[in-house]
């Protein structure tokens, strides 16, 4: 058989362009307990973490283990996705473990903290595909969001009804099939009737933003990473038709 | 149980697009792997048109129409059309199969008329939900098995799936890079849940005196592919998505123990492995089916393939004529190209081309290329005393092959995310039973809805 | 006047894709014809966005951003972008140019980021009205020069046009099977028209630095091609239209003439021909142009070309992203698989495949291969007395071509065609001149507006 | 060089499928000199038809040789391409045929047969590519109606001008670029408000179904050859949705 010799002609590995200069975590706490647990989120330490919260919180208010250990590791895990270093994978594992941590706080602080705002979120009918909408609903949850997951194959009707329920800054639909995102439409216009101008955010699969840009609410998802981002712009006060216009243009 | 235990193919070297060691016949003067690769087609319909049954049947009336006129307006010896079911259409077993009657009253019509070979596979939606109900026993399979029985009726040639078992796992542990929530989630849920879907599946077609297909790993092999994505994607480590898919071709080949006769599924990438395995005749996707994905095996992967396909475009117009007919034509050189080589006697040739274009483009071309592909399939079947045996043998096979070749670059967080899974791997229980159990445990703890019974465990 | 009288190659065995005699360089490290085939997307703006500048710039700076995207997502190791104008782009001076600019300054930042080598070509709209206006003198033309400018000082690497001089006549006889006026419109004023503007392309081009690419007979071969259609098309015959491609072949040759040095433009399938007799680097488009039109060459044509390309398409979302992307990875595994014999050293076998793919699908493939396609050529150069007996000469020869190669089969009704034709080709007058005062008197009175000042006679 | 014995399997010739029974004109007159009249249309022959009317017009009534010579031989043309026997080429010469025909025995009558009714026809604004309208015009002319052609290059104003001057009963439009059909929409606009609920038909190049689908009086003309059959459905009353209904889906 000919063989080639150089593949250079054929492809370029551009993947590999520019690595090399790995970064690593720039984060650390002079406090050894603290460090412990910013570690655990690093790492996505799921079954250590609940030690290390522990021993943090025998010295420490909760909301300092809250906020200097695991929001603060949590925020460099963000960093290190955003710059590369980190996979999709790190950054579902370190929320996992932050919510472990988190979990533990509260009981101690006898409360949950306050949480950003509330986010609405759904898989369309029809649409057993979900795991778009799974990793939106970790990713809100790290970021300190209060997540109502409606799950999969959920009718407009209960959309709406979670809406009135909740009140949440953000919905959003994932569809896989545009055979079932046509519900998003009625999604959007349901809404407006019951006088909710929310963003509704839009994504997954064969949802594009050119088809979501067709309805009013609709802000087009293109990956789970950006829903922390649009849910704090939410928050934040902009309204469905400024983050469409930041996030989708 | 596995039933594999040996090759169909004495070598690598002997597989080759256009030929498969058990050919199959159907449809309308349509051989599959008897010689020449045909084009098959995947009709998408527009989002509105699912409305109402009527509007439905139309909209796939007028991709039909589109298709077979651009066949014998270039001069397209046959084609294969996919009904890839929305969800409506396995939903209603009634629409399913009136849409295979109205293809194959068209299909017919052309043969009449010009010749045209054509055929049809009916593939029906698998929307049964493992997490949260009985998927040996619910509506949702109630109605797909009606649907595979009205589109046997209908006229459905080939009646395949995607189907979803241990999707619950592998949803959770694809993304948090866990391999032994993977091969779990595929390699032994997946692979008992279609010896229970086939045995029904293969009965139907037995039933109607027609084809039982087969199956893909779409719901997992390939979610952790396309997550894995393009060069500058951060989603899943390229590397952990080739060990997902070597560990889907021990899944997806149960349908062919269970009767399954191909031509496999368009997207069951793992297919070269089991057309290695099995000798069937496998459809593959590549570049002319960039309209459905981004992939970075556009040619490799057509080097074994009898059945050439776009894997869905939805129905809209181009300059060109409309999508449908505009992917038939792209569709219909390709396969035109892989004829020629053939008819010169040069199609050894071609294949190492298409091989040598992505072989080192990335991982799962590297895995999927002929030789590799051969040797996981060895590796399946020489570890055939369970599910989760052959399954754990293809993964470290793959893995094995992706370390030692040097010419096979990979970044440090790549590599390492292999090296870490192949530690997994190796560190894994010898017996299925222990594995299960060790799953069971840590699983029913992390997913809500996960149970052991979907799978008569 | 024209000048080429002997073949860039010594044989049609020589020609292949992805080298030409006379390589071009320019842009980011592209080089054309240099030893391999690279891609060249055409993206289309959708309908409203020409609205305004503001909307039409931001509408193409989206288009290569996908573009440029996906060549990095999967790996393609350079490709050219086709800024193809729409008529306001070129009509309004300013939004060409920054619409270059704009281009420019992403590919600039790939390059700087990944490496990925690219280039611009500007194709300009030529709006000229031959029936209504003095085209040598007309605000259409002033645009269109400045244009030029724009797009050279903006960031074009290549100039190149679709000219329509002698449109007029052949619109009019192209739907009534007229030789004679075909042969007028394209070879005689076409070619005159050509030299007249090729003339001020070069001086812009030599002015700012850039190359001056190509033009192609699109308003004239490709109307006959076009309509031709398909095989169950009746609207020209497939013999008439290979006739015209010949014709259009001593045609487009102006330009180089004139001094353009290619690559020539993607929609000039007679550029194969041109190949053979300057040595340029040509673009082409088949299989994957699906998107834009259909033809009956999607593979022989490619078994020359230098530049791959998929004509236009349409900018919208598809499921694998948007069709600019799409059809970015579709060409790039075209190209890919042409390096990848190009690296094995198996290239002609490749080129062999293509060309046995469609030589004898009709009758446009079989002129187009390139054993006829150099003899054509041959045909061209050895009567370069005249642009009138050198496109009567590749059309006559065209004609042989056909008429005596037992495996080119055609209806009675395409015989009759193609006979009839040979027969009013070979009764015509010898000199040029007498030709034109012939075509002068018949066409001036059937064709309204018909000016023969606009060719300079 | 490797060879290929046998293609069949790489392409087939569907367009030598069924040929070979050639059918040829079933049409003729026992009266010698309108048989010449039918044969000039029939063969597209320019040069001869002007004796041949001639011809029979010293003998006939001019609406005799219209009637029963030239629109008898163009309706024999039709059949013959709508049945694949002529090409595109023949069915528009034998109109030039016919054409010129029709104006000498309309000078001898003294005046314009009365024709079926009026079609305007345009190419867009920014479009120079006529050829469809063209062929268009031919075959409206060659059927019976009276053409208002405007050229190319047609400022939207310009066509609501004639039709507000010509009431016709169909407006056509040709366009080659997608950036130059969208003055379509705003044809089909104007014409609303003013009044006129005609059919709008709009084909070439790029245009498509889809996009003429949405606006109101748009009926997608796919084939030159569909003109006629249009006019004289709006003609006999169908409005422009029954036409589109009819011939659009
Ligand atoms: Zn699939
Ligand atoms: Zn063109
Ligand atoms: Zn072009």
């Amino acid at each position: 058989m000919a063989t080639v010799a150089n593949y250079s002609n054929i492809f370029v590995r551009y993947d590999l362009v520019g690595t090399g200069d790995a970064k690593g975590a720039k984060l650390s706490s002079k406090d050894a307990a603290l460090q412990k647990v910013i570690q655990c989120v690093l790492e996505g330490d799921s079954d250590n973490i609940v030690d290390a919260v522990n021993e943090a919180l025998a010295t420490k208010d909760p909301m300092v283990v809250i906020n200097e250990g695991l929001i603060k590791g949590m925020n460099e895990v963000s960093r290190l996705w955003d710059e590369g270093e980190y996979y999709l994978p790190q950054a579902i594992v370190a929320s996992d473990a932050m919510l472990i941590g988190l979990e533990i706080c509260e009981k101690k602080l006898g409360k949950s903290v306050e949480k950003k705002g509330t986010v609405v979120t759904h898989t369309a009918e029809g649409d057993i595909h979900d795991l778009g909408q799974k990793i939106v609903n970790a990713l809100l949850r790290a970021n300190g969001f209060e997540v109502v997951d409606l799950g999969k194959d959920v009718p407009v009707d209960e959309v709406i009804t979670a809406v009135k329920k909740y009140n949440p800054v953000m919905v959003t639909g994932t569809a896989l099939m545009t055979t079932t995102m046509t519900a998003f439409e009625k999604i959007s216009k349901r809404l407006i009737k019951e006088g909710y101008k929310i963003p509704f955010v839009c994504g997954g699969g064969a949802v594009s933003n050119e088809y979501v840009q067709g309805y009013e609410l609709g802000v087009y998802g293109k990956d789970a990473s950006q829903a922390p981002g649009m849910a704090s712009d939410a928050v934040n006060g902009m309204d469905w038709m400024q983050i469409r216009e930041k996030w989708n243009s | 149980m596995p039933k594999f235990d040996k090759m169909a193919y004495a070598s690598a070297d002997e597989m080759i697009f256009g030929t498969a060691k058990n050919p199959v016949k159907y449809g309308r003067d349509f051989t599959v792997g008897g010689g020449y690769v045909f084009p098959e087609l995947v009709p998408h319909p527009r989002p509105g048109t699912e409305t109402t049954k009527k509007t439905l049947v139309k909209e796939y009336e007028k991709m039909v129409t589109d298709v077979l006129g651009r066949c014998v307006a270039i001069g397209i010896p046959g084609i294969q059309i996919e009904l890839e079911h929305v969800y409506q259409m396995t939903k209603n077993p009634d629409w399913g199969g009136e849409i295979a009657a109205a293809t194959k009253h068209l299909q017919e019509e052309y043969h009449r008329k010009y010749g045209l070979k054509s055929a049809i596979r009916a593939t029906i939606a698998d929307y049964r939900k493992p997490d949260e109900e009985d998927i040996r026993n619910c509506v949702a399979l109630e109605n797909q098995l009606k649907t595979f029985e009205t589109s046997a009726a209908g006229g459905a040639d080939n009646l395949s799936i995607e189907s979803v078992g241990g999707k619950e796992i592998s949803d959770y542990t694809i993304v948090r890079q866990d391999i032994r929530g993977t091969l779990f989630g595929i390699g032994v849920l997946g692979s008992r849940d279609m010896e229970f879907m086939w045995k029904k599946i293969v009965e139907i077609a037995d039933k109607y005196g027609v084809t039982p297909g087969g199956d893909t790993d779409c719901a997992q092999a390939n979610v952790a592919m396309f997550m894995a994505g393009g060069y500058q994607d951060r989603s899943v480590p390229h590397t952990f998505a080739a060990l997902t898919r070597a560990i889907s071709a021990a899944r997806s080949l149960v349908a062919y123990e269970q009767g399954a006769k191909g031509p496999s599924k368009d997207c069951g990438y793992e297919d070269v492995i089991i057309k290695a395995i099995t000798g069937v005749p496998i459809a593959m996707e590549g570049k002319a089916s960039a309209c459905a994905h981004s992939d970075l095996v556009g040619n490799l992967i057509a080097a074994c393939c009898d059945l050439w396909s776009n894997e869905a475009v939805e129905y809209h117009d181009m300059f060109g004529g409309t999508t449908v007919a505009v992917f038939t034509e792209i569709l219909g050189y390709d396969v035109a190209l892989m004829n020629t080589a053939i008819e010169m006697g040069q199609a050894k040739i071609l294949r190492d081309m298409m091989v040598e274009s992505d072989k080192y483009r990335d991982t799962h071309g590297f895995i999927l290329c002929p030789q590799n592909a051969y040797e996981i399939g060895k590796a399946i079947v020489e570890n055939n005393t369970s599910y989760y045996a052959r399954a754990r043998a293809a993964a470290i096979k793959a893995g094995e092959l992706m370390l030692k070749d040097s010419k096979l670059q990979m970044s440090a967080f790549e590599k390492e995310s292999l090296e870490s899974a192949m530690r997994t791997l190796e560190s894994l229980p010898e017996k299925e039973e222990d594995f299960i159990s060790e799953c069971a445990d840590i699983y029913k703890k992390l997913i809500p809805g996960f149970s052991l019974a979907n799978y008569g465990l």
